[in-house]
């Protein structure tokens, strides 16, 4: 049987380079991608967590996870059409007139 | 170890015979539809290829082979090779978790006709349904032209509209039986089929599931009019024959699905004397289905592509989310 | 090295080497792809962690639904690649090494002190059927999940609010 | 089958009555609205009936809990209704007499508002009326001190509104302030009555901390009884305010400014009953307290015969029976003061049947002079002239009367009736009230069965007096010879009372003792024990009574009065007549006494505090000098100097510190990722380094 410890390791890995993605690319939907990466990461851990504990609960958490990911992408993305509209760009760069 | 091996093996021998038949399938529903088209349009068809033309899906088979193999110049060539695959994988895959028969004895070993049984059935058939949508739309892109585009969009727009219709109409029958599992809902179909308790569904289900596959009146991805073919424009040779396979069969697996969660799937008379009797009565009804689906490309037209949109949000999903509601409040207020 | 740890890295290394492709592709279709190939690892891991029914909803939500969109909005707005490339110089380098702490962290804190969380003892049948996660989810979890359909709804809403054009004034 | 629960309509019948003229009584027209305000008083009595038939089945007491009204920590006032025997004869008296009364005014003031010239009050009376109806039921009804002051209050507006009803006149019609100034008297004399009560209520409710009576009644006996007595002299005041006993009565003469139908309804049968009732509701605290009972009775004592004395010497017509009603009242009040609570409350009905019954009949007398000066035919108006100033017709005048008999004989055969009850002769209903009320102050106390024995031989004189001035002798006036009798929408309900004035005495017999049994459910066999007859007390007052209508005779009948001849009572007793027709005065020396001062201290407020000090001083010199120099100098140094300097130097370090913050802020989404991702790994390190 596989440690669940490999599960962890393997779900810090990936979260790490989620926020990489978000830190260093400037395509804004690719950060979206990035985003749904940690999240992803997050319910590895989750499920990992219950197969270890033996509870569903780490489950259900996962399910409503996925549920507020599947929002949250709908809202994101219009808000990238809406902003593409307007900029003609989907550069995160671009989007810095709230420079100080 | 041993009984694994047995296992491996079975499951082997299983899928290849269900890839096998699935093959055969594709190649004679091709011939089945242009014989039935033809006699709906009082033609005959093709008849001259062996004895009544039996032999004319090999003939064509062989005339793909040999054919050219072009890709654009501009096109993503990675993607572009990948399309084709990614539409057959889940037409083959889907069919997995569909029995076919029951159990027969055999080298003294009982064997499940049929791949596997697991309790997120439904779930799986809904998953693999939502993926196949990838084939067509990459391949749309891929093809670096713009009527391939028009159609690989199309396509995922009009497969992830109705894929909300064919999921509420999964639920009324997981509501019947109870159970995710399909052989469980087959043995829920013991007296009565749910397509007589559960018309609507069964409509709601036929109608969504000919927006999966891009069947006519639905078939606007790959509209010949307008779109010059749509996604599968630039295809051609193998690579265009791999779709042509994806289409075909996903009609036999969509089918063998409603068969399943509405027709009593395998069963039939005698078939728990006679486990054997059981694919049969499948074909049967999958060959029934497939009728009525050429039947339909026969008789209507093509939809324009908002109606299409419009049927599909406005029409179709409030009727289906209105029929789970109604089974429901029945299943609960009558404790079936 | 047993079958299960062989598969197990096996994954392991397509889902590391699908997240670093998603992440390093010049094309936003191709990461696209990367991540999606990302997910069907994660679902199997989902399956071998015991979870069938968290891994069909993720094939069928994130493979299905999510990643379709992702891709629908890139061919839609045909922004594949980003045309300009300004960079600023200094946040990359910062972001790796921030990184870089990040992980050697993360795996001190599972590996480091000692802690190795194995799995025990091999669960029951009906773990994680659907049955179980039903009643879970209509029992104990009911507010969660009726708050989770209406944060949907008011997402359904919002998104038709942005994308909707503004009606051209005469 | 009990009605009880259908007690709130007695409350609520009149205030849809009220809001049904309010409404559309100007379509409704006379007809319709005193249609409508009839309806709801009598529906208000039927239910009252229904009451009385369900307590018959189950004399107990009933507490219909209607609403919750006040919850304020211990203070718990719920609007709830008590129907008990005590309460459903209140109910009774005040709704039937009342109903009967709506009858007679309905015709009354039909010629009313046309002599007053202004025929669209006549809406305006019914309105009141019913207001009236609807805050006595509260007032009878009410189950806690509260709510019953809820109704006090009310009853007190409605008299204030209806003795103020032609408020822009004069009693004789001329335009002035009289009317509203009488009603502002009996307002402010009330005012004074009603501390009394509300002092009563607090110390209620801080002794006993409640002010339900159920309770109040139960914790009383083990409060000290000098407290107890506190209390009841409290009440007491507000007894003599509301009831018109000593010192207070002087509001209820001037109240005659009011409509004569008012003046039956609310100062005579019901309103001024109501001092009556609490003393008798509070039986139970009176009753601790003998020195209050003591008092109370020897101030109603006192009432009836200081003011019989007054209405001796009185030519009003209805001044004499309004110090009548106050003397009769001085009888109630003794009584209940005795403890002969019982005797209190049936003189209190008897005399509502008889009091009302000569009130209206004086309305119907005054009626019938006014509509032979002025006549008028039917509905048409003919005299549209308002009524001259210093005009000498006053038709209130009993000198300008005389032989009325022959001309309106209803109107004299009734008020005959009225007026032998009310002088208590047998066997008419006050025979049998006042002489109960006599019985029990000779057993309890001889001083007070004195003075109401010399009350009840003055009213006799005076009855007979006012009797042989208006209906025998000659016609003194051209008006009193052509005296038009009243319509029988008005004789109607005299009638009836005179029915009820001649057997009212019924209602609790000597021997037989109705009200005795029926008010015993609630007062309790030691507050409601029956009176013995006692013939010795009755023959006396008997032969009393008789001996001062022979007098009135031999003064008033044999000779009769010749027309603005003086009246023979003058000559015989000289000065004292002077002082009777005064009323002692007691106007007068209330206005030296309070009045004069009160005044002096008010200008002297005015002038010389307010104006002078407060004003001219303190404001002008003072704060609005000295406030200027405060408002320059905060204005120049402080506001400019020091306030715009430290605004002006915050606003330029902020605008500096922010210029070098603002290099962090680089519009990068990115950045700020960055950032927050440095802080996280950062405090995950100093998690696992440091803990």
């Amino acid at each position: 049987m596989v440690p669940v410890s490999y599960y962890l390791a393997l779900a810090a890995i990936l979260f790490a380079l989620g926020a990489l993605g978000v830190l260093i690319r400037r395509n804004a939907i690719i950060i979206f991608m990035s985003i749904e990466l940690m999240l992803n990461a997050a319910n590895l851990l989750f499920v990992a967590f219950a197969r270890s504990f033996e509870s569903l609960d780490g489950q259900i958490y996962v399910f409503f996870v996925i549920a507020v990911a599947a929002a949250e992408v709908a809202v994101g993305l219009a808000l990238i059409v809406t902003i593409f509209r307007t900029k003609h760009s989907i550069d995160i760069d671009e989007l810095s007139s709230m420079k100080g | 170890m041993q009984i694994e091996t047995a296992l491996l093996i079975e499951w082997v021998v299983k899928s290849t015979i269900l890839i096998f038949a699935l093959l055969t399938g594709f190649a004679y529903t091709t011939f089945y539809e242009r014989r039935l088209l033809a006699l709906i349009q009082v033609r005959i068809g093709p008849n001259r290829t062996g004895p009544f033309g039996f032999l004319q899906p090999a003939a064509d088979g062989l005339k793909l082979i040999f054919k050219e193999e072009l890709i654009p110049a501009n096109a993503y060539k990675f993607v572009f090779i990948l399309a084709p695959i990614l539409t057959v994988i889940p037409a083959l895959i889907i069919m997995a978790v569909v029995p076919w028969g029951g159990a027969i004895e055999l080298f003294g070993r009982q064997i499940a006709l049929g791949l596997t049984d697991i309790n997120v059935a439904i779930l799986y058939l809904l998953s693999v349904a939502s993926i196949s949508v990838y084939g067509i739309v990459l391949a749309g892109w891929s093809s670096d032209n713009k009527y391939a585009m028009m159609g690989g969009l199309r396509s995922s727009a009009q497969m992830l509209s109705y894929e909300l219709s064919l999921g509420l109409a999964f639920v009324v029958p997981i509501l019947l039986a109870g159970s995710m599992s399909l052989n469980q809902i087959i043995e829920a179909q013991r007296g009565v089929w749910f397509i007589f308790y559960q018309p609507i569904a069964a409509l709601v289900f036929y109608i969504a599931m000919l927006a999966e596959v891009n069947r006519a009146p639905f078939d606007m991805p790959e509209a010949e009019q307008e779109l010059t073919a749509g996604y599968h424009t630039e295809y051609s040779g193998m690579k265009f024959s791999l779709f042509f396979m994806g289409e075909y069969m996903k009609m036999i697996a969509v089918s063998a699905i409603f068969a399943t969660l509405f027709l009593g799937g395998y069963r039939g008379p005698f078939v728990d004397t006679y486990p054997l009797l059981g694919p049969l009565y499948l074909f049967l009804k999958v060959f029934l289905s497939l009728g009525l689906m050429i039947w339909i490309r026969a008789t209507l037209p093509r939809l324009r592509y908002d109606r299409l949109m419009a049927f599909g949000w406005k029409i179709l999903l409030p009727l289906s989310i209105l029929n789970v509601f109604v089974t429901a409040v029945i299943i609960v207020v009558f404790g079936l | 090295m047993t079958a299960d740890l062989i598969l197990f890295f096996g994954l392991a290394a397509v889902a590391i080497g699908a997240a670093l492709g998603m992440l390093l592709s010049k094309n936003a279709v191709y990461s696209a792809l990367f991540l999606i190939l990302n997910f069907a690892t994660v679902a199997v891991f989902f399956l071998l962690l015991g979870a069938p029914f968290i891994a069909m909803a993720q094939v069928a939500v994130y493979a299905g639904a999510i990643m379709v969109l992702f891709l629908f909005v890139i061919m839609l707005l045909g922004a594949e690649q980003l045309l300009t490339s300004h960079k600023s110089g200094w946040q990359r380098p910062i972001a790796i090494l921030l990184t870089l702490v990040l992980l050697v962290e993360s795996i001190y804190l599972i590996f480091g002190r000692g802690r190795l969380l194995s799995q025990v003892a091999p669960v029951a049948s009906d773990y994680a059927s659907p049955e179980a996660i039903g009643e879970l989810l209509f029992s104990r979890y009911l507010l969660p999940f009726e708050v989770t359909s209406i944060l949907l709804l008011v997402a359904m809403v919002g998104v038709i609010v942005l994308i909707k054009k503004p009606k051209a004034n005469n | 089958m009990n009605y009880f629960d259908l007690v709130p309509w007695i409350v609520f019948l009149p205030v849809l009555g009220l809001l049904l003229n309010i409404l559309i009584g100007k379509r409704l027209g006379e007809r319709g609205s005193s249609l409508v305000a009839f309806l709801a008083s009598g529906g208000a009595f039927v239910v009252s009936v229904l009451q009385w038939l369900s307590l018959s089945a189950h004399p107990e007491a009933h507490i219909v809990k209607f609403a919750e009204w006040i919850n304020i920590g211990a203070l718990q006032v719920p609007w709830a209704f008590r129907v008990d025997t005590l309460s459903v004869t209140m109910m009774l008296v005040v709704s039937g007499v009342g109903t009967l009364i709506h009858i007679y005014a309905a015709g009354y003031m039909h010629y009313d508002v046309r002599y007053k010239g202004d025929p669209a009050a006549y809406q305006r009376f019914f309105i009141y009326l019913n207001l009236f109806i609807a805050a006595m039921m509260i007032l009878v009804s009410g189950d806690s001190y509260l709510m019953l002051f809820v109704g006090w209050e009310g009853v007190g507006l409605c008299s204030f509104l209806l003795i103020g009803f032609w408020f822009n006149k004069n009693p004789d019609g001329s335009s002035g302030m009289e009317n509203s100034n009488a009603a502002k008297k009996a307002f402010i004399a009330n005012r004074v009555g009603d501390l009394g009560l509300l002092l009563a209520m607090f110390a209620i409710f801080t002794l006993m901390g409640s002010l339900s009576f159920d309770t109040v009644f139960a914790r009383a006996e083990f409060i000290n009884p000098s407290y107890i007595l506190a209390i009841t002299l409290f009440m007491l005041i507000g007894v003599a305010g509301k009831s018109a006993q000593l010192p207070l009565y002087v509001w209820l003469p001037d109240a005659m400014a009011g409509p004569t139908p008012v003046s039956a309804l609310i100062h005579a049968a019901t309103m001024v009953t109501a001092g009556v009732y609490l003393v008798a509701r509070s039986a139970p605290l009176y009753s601790l307290a003998p020195a209050a009972q003591t008092t109370v009775a020897v101030v109603g004592a006192l009432t009836a015969l200081f003011a019989a004395t007054i209405a001796v010497g009185q030519n009003d017509i209805k001044k004499v029976l309004a110090y009548s009603t106050i003397s009769q009242l001085g009888f109630m009040v003794a009584a209940v003061g005795l403890g002969a609570f019982v005797a209190g409350m049936f003189h209190l009905v008897t005399h509502a049947f008889f009091k009302a019954l000569l009130f209206l009949g004086s309305g119907s007398v005054i009626l019938a002079l006014e509509r032979a000066h002025h006549p008028i035919d039917g509905d048409h108006e003919q005299h549209h002239e308002e009524p001259k100033k210093g005009h000498a017709f006053d038709p209130q005048d009993m000198r300008i009367m005389g032989g009325l008999r022959k001309v309106i004989p209803t109107t004299y055969r009734v008020y005959l009736i009225g007026a032998l009850a009310l002088a208590g002769l047998p066997p008419l209903a006050g025979f049998f009230s006042k002489d109960e009320i006599l019985t029990d102050a000779l057993h309890a106390n001889p001083l007070v069965y004195a003075l109401l024995t010399a009350a009840a031989f003055l009213t006799a004189f005076y009855m007979g007096r006012q009797v042989l001035l208006v209906f025998f002798g000659e016609p003194r006036s051209h008006a009193a010879e052509e005296a038009v009798e009243s319509p029988p929408i008005m004789t109607w309900p005299l009638i009836v009372l005179a029915g009820l004035s001649i057997l009212g005495g019924l209602i609790n017999f000597p021997g037989l003792h109705g009200l005795t049994n029926w008010l015993e459910h609630t007062l309790g066999h030691e507050f409601a024990h029956a009176t013995e007859f006692n013939l010795t007390v009755a023959l006396t007052s008997t032969l009393l009574a008789l001996l001062a209508i022979y007098l009135a005779w031999t003064l008033y009948g044999r000779e009769p009065l010749k027309a603005k001849a003086a009246d023979p009572l003058a000559k015989r007793l000289g000065s004292l007549f002077t002082a009777l027709q005064n009323k002692w005065w007691v106007d007068e020396f209330y206005g030296w006494l309070i009045i004069r001062p009160y005044q002096r201290f008010a200008a002297f407020l005015a002038d010389v505090v307010d104006w002078r000090f407060w004003h001219d001083w303190v404001h002008d010199s003072l704060i609005a000098r000295g406030f200027r120099g405060l408002a320059v100098f905060l204005a120049n140094p402080v506001d400019l100097g020091v306030i715009d300097g430290l605004a002006n130097g915050l606003a330029t370090g902020a605008r500096g510190l922010a210029s070098s913050l603002s290099i962090l802020q680089t519009g990068y989404v990115r950045n700020y990722a960055l950032m927050v991702f440095f802080g996280v790994v950062s405090m995950l390190a100093y998690l696992i380094f440091f803990s």
